[in-house]
């Protein structure tokens, strides 16, 4: 293939590891704090895209300005996907804390099979989208290929200032910090004193939102329909694998590896382009079996 | 302890089977209802389709117990989710069609589902009526006492979308195709492959895309069409997957730069709004169009579309026309049968051979169903316009294509018919245009 | 290479351990003669365990080789070298949680005996005799049929050390055996683990805080400061060593 | 934590089976249903016993599905029987295959590595329509049994007999290996595998037998259920399914190796209810009783240990996921 396909398939690739990080961003996240993957995750990122598409036609009669829808998603998200996870932590979650993360993480299936049918019952089996919103953005031509601004840097650029953001906020707030602790020794930060329930519900409402935003930004460019949670949260699984649990900036790389090879897929093997996110996921595990970018202890004993 | 648990267990088991086997007696000569086993997608992607048609059989059915049913025989539907995958769908399915009682059943949506349930139907001996998937391959692989399609097949539909874009486009030079990747999308663009290169070999094939059935993104398709520049784009798919493949075609402004062919667009345009410009080739796989002129002095079509549309808000797309017209056919066939039976109630063969030579009609032209069990339904084409009256694109230039020009006799296998076609075909008499 | 004809059983060469700057193990050169009880004495964090890790191949050293009967086990893992006769109890007794007393030894006496049926149930196929012997010699005959995981302290460290000793081993390396028991019931303890591993005839390297048990059950004393071998010998000797004295028994 | 299970009881359970196939015809769908999803879950419970879930086991199914399809469609013919077992051979060879390096890993990465390879397998399978028939499966005909070609009611109530031996059968046979010392030793990875490699036993060797036993029960289950319906299609291997069969072994728990098949039977029934009473929630119903099951009864419907305080050590699992 020649150059300029490569090129091609590189923004391809990218855009599409731009949204598939930031449903990553929030699962590695719990899986770090709490050692639990939340399968429920793809409901709250199909959560995110329907309300936020719910937003949207409500608000496009009263406004038009570009800003304001753009906000809209981001507040969407943060409203349903914050409370989501919050009230997923406090009702449910919470009283399995002390359980195998086996079972935790069936609870969270179990969630995520109620969870698809409420969906269900809320928005219907339409599909649903904002499509008009992208569009507003405007687009760029490349290499005589158009393509959405919204994708090409907006996704990507939001993705990034997630990124930044939440690092930042790890680092430099103390309720970051106490997530820190508590990512990396448990046990000592609670005996630190650290109010480990407040930081679970803290952790599950960001987490939630930032799975919510996921959504929210996918919904003017894909049409959210029932089962679309299912394919979300078990590619952001294969990316979290492939970082390492729980970790942030591997869960990056590994959206952009992800991406990379699924938009090179489409131009070289079209047939493997839905199996590219697995293979690598096997491939990493197989040679790091805990992951690009982790390093695990040996037991004590 | 355990066997205590094993016990419990057991025992609901047997009080389940019992509780529905209490509802099991013998066969009435003239049965109080007659149970419809109906099938459609409620849940994913392709309950875009689904769900409309479903809204419209329970109006249907309503109004038509209402009215009296048949002479006082009640139709009673049990819905089955061809959503929940194949074998829980087909587990689903026979229970119902081994219900005691005098049943038909209407199955299904998914082209998969059909090839799969066909045979069940036969070995059960219970008449299904394969209402909405277009696959031509189930009828024509093998030959069927009890299985029946009351609209068009895959043939018909795709040898129609060839005609109308060689009569629009005659001289183009390289075509793609974007199909979902499942029997529909892959037995439609061989029968339509064939078609094309039959009628016009110098067509270049540039790029031939699969996407899986309910891709969340076509972003990366529609960068490699760019690239690419083929003059016709060709998609068959349907429902929520057509939606987002569109509007990302759209927004990138691929639907100008290349001629698109979109024979099961119907369902979709009155989602997308705007987002399709005008001169798109849209079918209606069929001949069932709201805004069709021919049967807009229809009363009966008339009524149907404004009450369907207070009642779910949106106009009826094709899988709607479909549904009526298996319910019209169903029901036609017991008319037909009693009628021919001085009033007997009819065995389920007698039913079988009524339906094998029936004419029915649905809300659009009349249709007739042939030895083979395959309606003949003609096929209405046409191209977006942008129109006052509605916010989303109407079909205009409308030609209708009567059936018995698009398919083989029964018997013949389409893949290879459609090699034999001759271009002349392109200008033959029988299309006519609908409309001004 | 085959064993030399000494009494050595055990004997390890400038082993090494470093993670970082800091040595857990710094060039111990240290031998094991058999029917010796050696107590292992030192701080916290003076590398007693990292030791006992490296020689019975839970760890690998950075440089240096461990030598069994002249058997370099040094890149051995740990279930070769528990073949080879080395069994070993820890700080933590590891049990079967959800196995009862006795279970606990069948499936040691199943290893022992090389091969796992999977057909056969466990009760059958383990030796029952030496269960039964085992049960008595470490004095868990009581308890025989009691969950590992509701055992007092005390039993479990018995039972962790009979497990070891289901084995037949040559050598039994036992980290804390008294850690975590109460003080009554100390000498008990060390009492039974003693005359179970005379009677057996095993050799026994035991890892112990407590002078007063050091004094009255070990042949000989080896005392680690920071990775190293401060002092070695018999225990009235090295407890005289004033090093000692500062740095382990923290007197003034 | 041996109570025999009563002969009496089964006996009984295989009489009312087989009575309800012989007298409702629609019953042996779900019936012969139920007993496969017993035998996968069952597959799923011997690596429970070890503490290890697998996310993806369905892949075994699938495999045992496709083979048997793809014997039936090679060799025009074949008996039923001869299909399946060369069903059953594929998914114990990929089970081997598997194993070799799947029984590295535990807890979380465990499953994942699973889930990992089952969605290769589903992707492919669904990708492949030359050889797979792509997302509509593979249809085959409907091949005879024991040299007998029959009608489907006859054929259905064979199917049914012949699932309900072997689920007697095998599930006899699986206790026996729980109680057997390989068995008892995969109990023991789960509690402590650093003791295990003290006293000279691999708990990687154990669990890796364990592993490709699994295998070949889900892939059986695949078989029969591809048999029946002379049908396979990819979903049989997808996530969600192997959720499904996780789901059943923890409702079964897994204490005995009657329990998958308990937990089976429940979650046919409730399946039959929501699919009979209330079609749009039967996920709902599914996922509440998960949930209940988890929080009030965490060993199933079998328990599988006496009431024991929790372990005074950090179980391997747990120390993983952190």
């Amino acid at each position: 293939m020649d150059l300029n396909l490569l090129l091609l398939a590189t923004v391809d690739g990218l855009s599409y590891a731009g949204s598939l990080f930031l449903i990553s961003l929030g699962l590695t996240l719990i899986c770090g704090v709490f050692g639990v993957i939340n399968v429920a995750h793809g409901s709250l990122y199909a959560f995110g895209g329907y309300s936020a598409a719910s937003l949207l036609a409500w608000l496009l009669p009263h406004t038009s300005s570009t800003p304001v829808l753009v906000a809209s998603l981001f507040v969407a998200a943060a409203v349903v996907g914050g409370c989501l996870g919050a009230l997923l932590e406090r009702s449910l979650l919470r009283h399995f804390q002390d359980r195998d993360p086996v079972l935790q993480l069936l609870v969270t299936f179990a969630v995520f099979m109620v969870l698809e049918d409420v969906q269900r019952m809320v928005w219907g089996a339409t599909p649903v989208n904002a499509g008009d919103l992208a569009t507003r953005l405007g687009t760029t031509e490349l290499l005589g290929v158009t393509f959405m601004n919204y994708q090409l840097l907006f996704i990507p650029g939001v993705a990034l200032v997630a990124y930044a953001g939440l690092q930042l906020l790890l680092r430099h707030s103390t309720a970051g910090r106490q997530i820190v602790a508590v990512i990396h020794h448990r046990e000592v930060a609670t005996a630190l004193g650290i109010n480990a329930a407040r930081i679970g519900t803290l952790t599950f409402a960001l987490a939630g939102a930032l799975g919510a935003l996921g959504g929210a930004l996918s919904v003017p460019m894909t049409s959210f329909v029932p089962g679309l949670g299912a394919e979300m949260i078990v590619t952001s699984f294969a990316v979290i694998a492939t970082a390492g649990l729980g970790q942030v900036t591997g869960a990056l790389v590994a959206a952009v590896l992800i991406g990379m090879a699924r938009s090179l897929a489409v131009y070289t093997l079209p047939e493997l382009e839905v199996v590219m996110p697995y293979l690598m996921m096997v491939a990493v595990l197989l040679v790091r079996p805990h992951g690009l970018f982790s390093a695990t202890a040996a037991r004590r004993i | 302890m355990k066997s205590l648990a094993t016990l419990k267990a057991w025992g609901t088991a047997a009080l389940f089977a019992l509780a529905t086997a209490a509802t099991a007696q013998p066969q009435p000569q003239r049965p109080a209802e007659i149970k419809l086993g109906m099938s459609t997608f409620m849940t994913g992607p392709a309950s875009v389709l689904g769900a409309p048609a479903k809204a419209a059989a329970d109006m249907w059915i309503e109004e038509f117990n209402a009215a009296g049913g048949l002479d006082g025989t009640k139709l009673s539907p049990t819905w089955i989710d061809e959503g929940q995958g194949a074998d829980k769908f087909l587990s689903e399915y026979r229970r119902l069609a081994q219900e005691p009682g005098e049943k038909l059943m209407l199955s299904a949506i998914s082209s998969g589902y059909c090839n799969a349930l066909a045979p069940v139907a036969e070995d059960l001996k219970v008449i299904n009526i394969l209402w909405e998937c277009s696959t031509e391959k189930v009828l024509e692989e093998r030959r069927y006492k009890y299985v029946f399609r009351t609209g068009p097949n895959g043939t018909m539909e795709m040898v129609a979308a060839v005609l109308h874009l060689l009569k629009l486009k005659p001289d183009f030079k390289t075509l793609a195709v974007v199909n979902q990747d499942y029997a529909w999308g892959r037995d439609s663009w061989e029968i339509f492959r064939n078609t094309l290169l039959a009628l016009k070999p110098d067509v270049k094939i540039v790029a031939e895309l699969f996407p899986k059935f309910g891709a969340p993104d076509f972003s990366t398709e529609v960068t490699r069409l760019q690239a690419l520049r083929p003059d016709v784009v060709l998609s068959t798919a349907w429902g929520g997957d057509l939606d987002t493949f569109l509007r990302q075609a759209s927004q990138r402004g691929l639907l100008k730069s290349s001629q698109f062919v979109l024979p099961l667009a119907d369902s979709s345009l009155e989602r997308l709004g705007d987002a399709v410009p005008a001169g798109v080739i849209v079918g209606f796989v069929g001949d069932g169009y709201f805004a069709d002129p021919e049967s807009a002095n229809d009363p009966e079509a008339r009524a149907f579309v404004q009450k369907f549309k207070q009642r779910t808000g949106a106009y009826p797309n094709f899988a709607v026309y479909h549904m009526i017209q298996a319910l019209k056919a169903a029901t036609g066939a017991y008319r037909q049968a009693l009628a021919d039976n001085k009033g007997q109630w009819p065995t389920t063969d007698q039913l079988a051979a009524t339906l094998r030579k029936l004419e029915y009609r649905g809300l659009s032209r009349p249709i007739r169903l042939r030895e083979d069990g395959q309606a003949l339904q003609g096929q209405l084409y046409g191209v977006t316009a942008k129109d006052a009256s509605q916010p989303f694109p109407v079909a205009r230039q409308l030609l209708f294509y009567p059936a018995d020009i698009l398919t083989p006799p029964v018997g013949q296998k389409s893949a290879e018919w459609v090699k034999t076609l001759k271009p002349a075909l392109i200008q033959d008499s029988r299309i006519r245009r609908v409309g001004n | 290479m085959s064993a030399p004809a000494t009494h050595e059983l055990l004997r390890t060469e400038g082993l090494t351990l470093r993670f970082g700057g800091i040595a857990a193990a710094d060039g111990i050169d240290f031998t094991l003669a058999r029917g010796e009880h050696l107590a292992v004495i030192g701080a916290n964090g003076a590398g007693k365990t990292t030791f006992i890790n490296i020689c019975t191949g839970y760890i690998r050293p950075s440089s240096g080789r461990v030598l069994f009967e002249g058997v370099d086990i040094t890149r051995k893992g740990p279930r070769q070298i528990a073949r080879l006769g080395v069994g070993r109890s820890f700080q933590l007794p590891q049990l079967f949680l959800d196995h009862t007393v006795r279970q606990c030894l069948e499936l040691a006496s199943v290893s022992r005996q090389g091969r796992l049926s999977r057909w056969t149930s466990l009760s059958r196929a383990a030796d029952q005799r030496a269960v039964a012997e085992m049960l008595e010699l470490v004095e868990l005959a009581a308890h025989a049929d009691d969950l590992t995981a509701v055992l007092p302290e005390g039993r479990r460290k018995l039972l962790d050390v009979g497990i070891a000793l289901m084995l037949e081993p040559k050598l039994v390396i036992m980290d804390e055996p008294t850690s975590g028991v109460s003080s009554e019931d100390k000498h008990g303890v060390m009492q039974t683990l003693m005359r179970a591993l005379q009677q057996r005839r095993v050799t026994s390297w035991f890892v112990e805080h407590d002078v007063e048990i050091v004094r009255r059950y070990a042949t000989r004393v080896a005392a680690w400061i920071d990775g190293r071998v401060a002092a070695d010998g018999a225990p009235a000797q090295v407890f005289a060593d004033p090093l000692v004295r500062r740095e382990v028994l923290g007197e003034r | 934590m041996r109570t025999p299970i009563s002969p009496v009881a089964v006996a009984l359970a295989v009489l009312l089976v087989l009575a309800a196939g012989w007298a409702w015809p629609w019953s042996r769908m779900p019936i012969i249903t139920f007993l496969c999803f017993g035998l996968a879950a069952l597959g799923l419970t011997v690596l429970m016993r070890a503490g290890q879930v697998s996310f993806g086991h369905a892949m075994y199914a699938a495999v045992g599905g496709y083979a048997t399809a793809f014997a039936v469609r090679a060799f025009p013919g074949i008996d039923g029987l001869a299909a399946a077992a060369a069903g059953v051979l594929a998914s114990l060879a990929a089970g081997a295959l598997v194993a070799a390096f799947v029984s590295r890993y535990r807890g979380i990465f465990f499953g994942m590595l699973n889930l990992g390879l089952s969605m290769v397998l589903f992707s492919l399978a669904g990708k492949l329509y030359a050889w797979t028939g792509g997302t509509d499966g593979l249809r085959f005909e409907r091949p005879p049994l024991l040299g007998v070609a029959m009608e489907r009611g006859q054929f259905e109530l064979a199917m049914l007999v012949l699932a309900l031996s072997l689920a007697v059968g095998i599930a006899w046979m699986v206790q026996r290996y729980f109680d057997s010392c390989a068995g008892q030793v995969m109990l023991a990875i789960r509690t402590n595998e650093t003791r295990l490699e003290y006293i000279g036993l691999s708990a990687r060797s154990v669990l890796a037998q364990g592993y490709v036993l699994s295998a070949g029960l889900v892939g059986l289950a695949g078989a029969l259920l591809a048999l029946v319906q002379s049908l396979v299609t990819p979903e049989s291997g997808y996530w969600i399914r192997s959720g499904e069969y996780v789901f059943i072994a923890i409702l079964g728990g897994s204490g005995h190796a009657i329990g998958a098949f308990l937990g089976a039977a429940v979650f046919e029934l409730i399946k039959l209810a929501a699919a009979a009473w209330f079609t749009d929630a039967w996920q709902i119903l599914l996922g509440a009783t998960l949930i209940a099951v988890i929080f009030f009864a965490p060993q199933g419907i079998v328990g599988w240990r006496r009431r024991a305080p929790k372990p005074a050590q950090p179980t391997p699992a747990a120390q993983e996921a952190r």
